[in-house]
């Protein structure tokens, strides 16, 4: 018995190629090792981080300037006065801040594009221009509005500016809440004819957008998906079905490792 | 009608009933957000009194939200069993508490009183209740449901597995699906939140599932966790789905901001049911909950959050579901702002859930912008497992690689087998000792090594 | 079983005659009856407020002037700058603030008394006067410096006011944590040629003086033993005990209700 | 010797081993107040990353307080059992954490180390386990001692009565003393602090507690939790006196703040046992500690106070107590701030004790300049019930009337109990069932009604 080490590996940790989830950490009795409680701790502490971690909206002004077919962005601000106002009182997230509001124009594009930091800037800062990138060239008979970057922004912020702009549809980039492996998550929520307090029934979300997520070109196409879908049916929400087996899909068949070998 | 109560000498006035229920309320985030919760520890204690003081039937006449308004409240106002409810029908809200702890309310009684609560009353008395309340009675709360193995008995913990994967790619799910096997998870359910929200996909998924149940004969059932609505299309696509998930919550416009109504649950239940899937039952469905999604929606109507919360499980209950998962720190420290907010609410709900009569488990769960830790979630899992949770989740290291929050991990769920001595389901308990994965009349043990069908697989791979 | 009603009461419960502790509360099963668990929660909201009722320095200032052989008294600052600030550094309510520590002459009294409002300012306002009501007529020989009254301030105040003062001895009367029944209570902390910086090892300590608790009489006696043994030992603290058999004993004998009857 | 590790791309520093030690520590408010806790979450990753890799033997030759300059740490040091240490003598912390939690680590292979292990190293692994290591590990740790009783039996709970009074009166002691025996509390001790430190009170109240327990034959001790050196003049007086209380911290200094030296408690040690009052046991000696003592007496050498807490148990341990108790929330908010410090704080301790080899109790409690309430207690007592706490505090609906504070009810005990399991020591259980006070195999259900010799006294007082 005290032969045996404390510690049983996973034979099965090789399959840790096929994910980015935490398989395979081996055992102590039942517990988890101290190697990965500790790896586990520091993530942890970084996630943390990366909550507080503000916009650098200049940096971002002047990548988004170098996207081809795309008017220069305009940076405002929500209603939260700061990170801890925003986290406790997500309704002031989702509305701008009255001076800024006045500055957006009814220009009546067909898409409004807003940029939000919501709860991890790197998601932003790291996936919003590649995304825009793949996403512009495909939409070249769309009158995309210039872009609004929104710091302590929520989704329904995407409304607010919709509106005010009378656009036709709005898309919101925003930085999903960072996980321990995903502290650069993007989301993408996209909304037919938006109005303030609409529900988000109302719209669509394409999310986990990064490299090691869903990776631009197919998010990119499924967000031309919608928007010609919404186009068509004019709606969008749950009543626009993600029916097309189409690029954005990357589940295309039911084979696994676990599958027996074919006959 | 206006309610009143001193405290220190000061006198306390609540307009309605609505505001006694709020103010009676342990404090949390939500509340203060919303603007309705007590604005100090007196006002609470009062808010407190006057309510142990109300009696239960007042809640079958004073609807919280008006019955021509919200569904949900002519739900549990059509389904209130009175022959039930004749039992404690003499109790104030105070009396009720003293009549749970009592050793009358053994739990053939608990059971048999069941559909006479209503949730508004179900929440209002764990208002009253401390933590060791909301324990005791929880525990002698036994509600058992059936689909590919028996959910629920005394003694027994499930696990769901939740294999998720930022692309849905089928061998990343497949990992952590086989992960969790191996760690002796997956007796609640296998289910999966797909990435996107398309229906061919959703239909894939549920696919794998069901193939590697079939293959290795595992006494357990499948799910994705898409959109109610994309579920019923893949039935009517003809995919295997065992249970069909939805996230409800306590209010008609809750729903509509989720996007669906009852009928279309009632729909897909039924659609569900005539594939007759299960083996040792027919509970079909999967629902998940969560303090502060009313309010996240701006459909609360006033009320406070454990409310909403508990008016959710009557929905739940009209659907005979398998699983209720309360969520319970998923969406953020908006409504529960710390481990302790968060630990007092899970109680709340899976007390609540219980009493109701719903097979409920809980993630235990936080996100990375709320004030929490690993400590605080080992602490509200030993404190559920002790009130007899009927599930929790089970995810690789605890780390939600899609949806980005920790919940309970596999080895969680065995450390909680090892203190409290909990099996899982019996079905998939022998199935775990004939595999050879865990024996579980020996202290849960993990004999370590691979069973020879999984371990065929991953020979294939190597190196 | 169901005739029975939910609610065991007990007995025993006439016993609060003898104690204000909380016996014989029945039980639900085995559990707090709802009518107990709702009466503490009001006195732990009450208790908890009453640990931030400020000290009415000025009331308090003019009762003491009524006490016949006692100077005027003065009102002092610890270092504490509020009550948050004071409950997290228990050190800052060790000391006086710099300016108000230079207002002290060096007297060189028998006694410095000090009168700091502690964690409960309650106990403080209600018991500090009739104590010293009861006590200094019993110093008539001893040369009392006038009264230093410290808010925001610990028991080791009391070493800072009696060196700057250069006193013998010094006496601080404190608000001791309030309790669920006793948000009122007074403590006394005697020390023998007080120094900043001392162990409480030092000092001797009468405490719970309250009607309800060691009442004004005999907690005035048991500090003139105090304060007499210290002179003759010329030290107080574990060194000084209490051996005498005096008047502030009130466990006189071990007869109680339980006691067989006399025979 | 400076220790370095990065984090998030940040190289952290640090100087000396007590730092690492500090900042590996979960945040708590008395590390903040002495300037020596971690100030963001990565440094404490950080140090917690630099001491899993430190051999456990470090601390053997690296003494976080001189040698020749503090008792206790000379304690440590010539009491240290190097054969019961080669055991474990080459791991590392983080690696005597994995040990700890394996299968290696059974009940009888903890036991033969004990001695092995120094205070240091049992803090130090402390601090790199979650709330569940702690529960897992303690429950494997058994500890077992006796005097009239046998106390720390696996699947026993013992209690103490604390019946303290403001005055000392006899008769209040005597009330507290009854309520808490027919809620079958009692077995640990019956403890009463007095609210005078006058010598020959403490005798008469150690009078008063013998003849109550000889009278009824209860198998119990009782304690009168004065001073030591009072202690020794009550037993020099010819008092009965059963078991010797001290508060001890982790420095020699703490206990000079306390006014004792480690003499003093061999010689109070050696008093009692010439009584020989024991009949299963003679362990005689009563320890309270807690953390924060030793920052508040100024005596902590810069050392965070989890660290000088186990430290304060190689005092304890050298004196072969019957019983330990961790007063946990005890001391107020500048120590520990809510009801989550408290939770953890109350963990380690009872992780620490258990380890060392102490029959460890908590008093589960807290003040109300603290953040923290009876839902805490709730929690922190459920846990510690889940980790085979030796005892918890038994008081009059939950309400210290002389030291102010709120610890466990005896209530609460019987709480633990049903949802537990967990019964008395065996012969006070005896004796409760003989005396129809409570029928450990029925569901702890107490039958209601006053056994005869206790009615007899009541009958006296009608009406
Ligand atoms: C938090 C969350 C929720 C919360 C939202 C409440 C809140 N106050 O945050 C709750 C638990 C209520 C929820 C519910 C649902 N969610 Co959700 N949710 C998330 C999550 C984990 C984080 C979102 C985030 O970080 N937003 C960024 C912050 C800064 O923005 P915010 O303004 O604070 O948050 C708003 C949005 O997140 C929005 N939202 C949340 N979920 C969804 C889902 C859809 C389809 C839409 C349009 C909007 C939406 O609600 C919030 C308030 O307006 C994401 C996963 C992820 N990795 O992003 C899934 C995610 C967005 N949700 C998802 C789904 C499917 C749902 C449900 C439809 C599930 C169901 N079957 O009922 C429901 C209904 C949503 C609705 N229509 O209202 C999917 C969407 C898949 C897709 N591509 O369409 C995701 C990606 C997770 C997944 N893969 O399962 N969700
Ligand atoms: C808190 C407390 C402690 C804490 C003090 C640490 C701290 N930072 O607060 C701890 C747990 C360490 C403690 C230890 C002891 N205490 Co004590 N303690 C208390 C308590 C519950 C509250 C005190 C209070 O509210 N003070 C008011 C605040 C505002 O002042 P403070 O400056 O923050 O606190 C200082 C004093 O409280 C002082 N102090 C605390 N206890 C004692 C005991 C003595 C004899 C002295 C001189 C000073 C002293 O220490 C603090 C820091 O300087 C009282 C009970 C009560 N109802 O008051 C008992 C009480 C004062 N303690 C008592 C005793 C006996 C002790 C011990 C001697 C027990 C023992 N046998 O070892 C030890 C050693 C004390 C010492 N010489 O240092 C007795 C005193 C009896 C008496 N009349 O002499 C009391 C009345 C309780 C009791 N009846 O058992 N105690």
């Amino acid at each position: 018995m005290t032969g045996q080490p404390p510690l049983t590996e996973d034979p099965w940790r090789l399959l840790r190629r096929f994910t980015d989830a935490r398989i395979g950490l081996g055992r102590v009795g039942v517990s988890l090792p101290t190697r990965e409680l500790l790896a586990f701790q520091q993530a942890h502490a970084e996630a943390r981080d990366a909550v507080h971690l503000p916009l650098d909206v200049k940096a971002l002004t002047a990548e988004l300037a170098g996207i081809e077919g795309l008017p220069p962005a305009i940076a405002l601000r929500s209603r939260a006065v700061d990170r801890d106002d925003y986290l406790r009182h997500p309704p002031k997230g989702g509305m701008l801040m009255s001076e800024d509001a006045e500055s957006l124009r009814a220009e009546a594009p067909d898409l409004a594009l807003v940029i939000a930091d919501g709860l991890s800037s790197l998601a932003v800062q790291r996936n919003a221009v590649p995304f825009l990138q793949a996403v512009v060239p495909l939409l070249s008979d769309v009158r995309i509005a210039r872009p609004v970057i929104v710091t302590q922004a929520r989704v329904a912020v995407g409304d607010h500016v919709g509106a005010l702009l009378r656009a036709r549809a709005a898309l919101v980039l925003i930085g999903e809440r960072p996980g321990l492996s995903s502290p650069d998550s993007l989301g993408l929520y996209f909304t037919w004819m938006p109005e303030v307090g609409l529900k988000d029934a109302r719209r669509n979300c394409i999310s986990n957008v990064r490299p090691a997520g869903l990776d631009f070109a197919r998010a990119a196409s499924k967000t031309v998906y919608l928007f010609r879908q919404a186009q068509a049916l004019n709606l969008s929400g749950v009543a626009l079905k993600d029916r097309a087996d189409h690029v954005g899909n990357l589940a295309s068949s039911t084979r696994t490792f676990l599958s027996p070998p074919a006959p | 009608m206006s309610y009143r109560s001193t405290v220190g000498g000061h006198v306390f006035i609540f307009a309605t009933l609505t505001e006694v229920m709020a103010k009676a309320t342990p404090d949390r985030a939500g509340d203060r957000l919303a603007g309705v919760a007590a604005r100090t520890a007196r006002e609470r204690a009062a808010a407190q009194t006057v309510l142990a003081d109300l009696p239960l039937a007042t809640f079958l006449t004073d609807a919280l939200i008006p019955y021509d308004r919200d569904a949900v409240t002519r739900l549990i106002v059509d389904t209130h069993d009175a022959a039930a409810f004749a039992t404690i029908a003499h109790l104030t809200v105070g009396d009720f508490r003293d009549w749970l702890l009592s050793d009358i309310a053994t739990t053939p009684v608990l059971t048999a009183i069941r559909r006479g609560i209503t949730p508004e009353m179900a929440a209002a008395v764990a208002k009253i209740m401390r933590n060791q309340d909301l324990i005791l009675v929880a525990k002698k709360c036994h509600v058992t449901t059936a689909f590919r193995g028996t959910i629920g008995l005394p003694g027994r913990l499930s696990t769901r597995i939740q294999p998720n994967h930022p692309t849905d790619d089928v061998n990343g799910i497949a990992a952590s699906i086989l992960d969790g096997l191996m760690y002796a998870a997956g007796d609640a359910v296998i289910g999966i939140n797909p990435a996107t929200d398309n229906v061919a996909q959703a239909s894939r998924l549920t696919h794998l599932m069901a193939e590697i149940i079939e293959q290795y004969a595992i006494p357990t059932q499948s799910c994705v966790l898409t959109h109610v609505t994309n579920t019923l299309e893949c039935i009517e696509g003809g995919a295997p789905v065992d249970l069909v998930f939805q996230s409800i919550g306590g209010t008609e416009a809750t729903n509509a901001s989720f996007g669906f109504t009852l009928s279309d649950l009632a729909e897909a239940q039924d659609a569900a049911l005539s594939l007759n899937r299960g083996h040792v039952g027919q509970n079909v469905m999967y629902f998940e909950t969560g303090q502060g999604s009313a309010l996240s929606a701006g459909a609360h109507h006033g009320l406070d959050q454990q409310t909403c919360e508990a008016r959710a499980y009557a929905v739940a209950r009209h659907f005979d579901p398998l699983l209720v998962n309360t969520v319970v720190g998923f969406i953020g420290p908006e409504y529960l702002f710390d481990g302790r907010e968060i630990v007092r609410a899970g109680l709340e709900d899976h007390f609540c859930g219980k009493l109701l009569g719903l097979p409920m488990g809980c993630d235990v769960c936080y996100t990375n912008h709320a004030d929490a830790d690993q400590n605080d979630m080992d602490t509200l899992m030993t404190l559920l497992g002790v009130a007899g949770v009927t599930f929790i989740m089970g995810i690789p290291g605890a780390d939600d690689i899609m949806l980005n929050y920790q919940t309970t991990s596999f080895h969680d769920a065995l450390y909680l087998r090892r203190v409290l001595g909990v099996k899982p389901a019996p079905e998939f308990d022998d199935w775990l000792g004939r595999m050879g994965i865990m024996d579980s009349t020996d202290g849960f043990r993990l004999p370590g090594g691979v069973p020879v069908g999984f371990a065929r697989s991953l020979a294939r791979l190597q190196p």
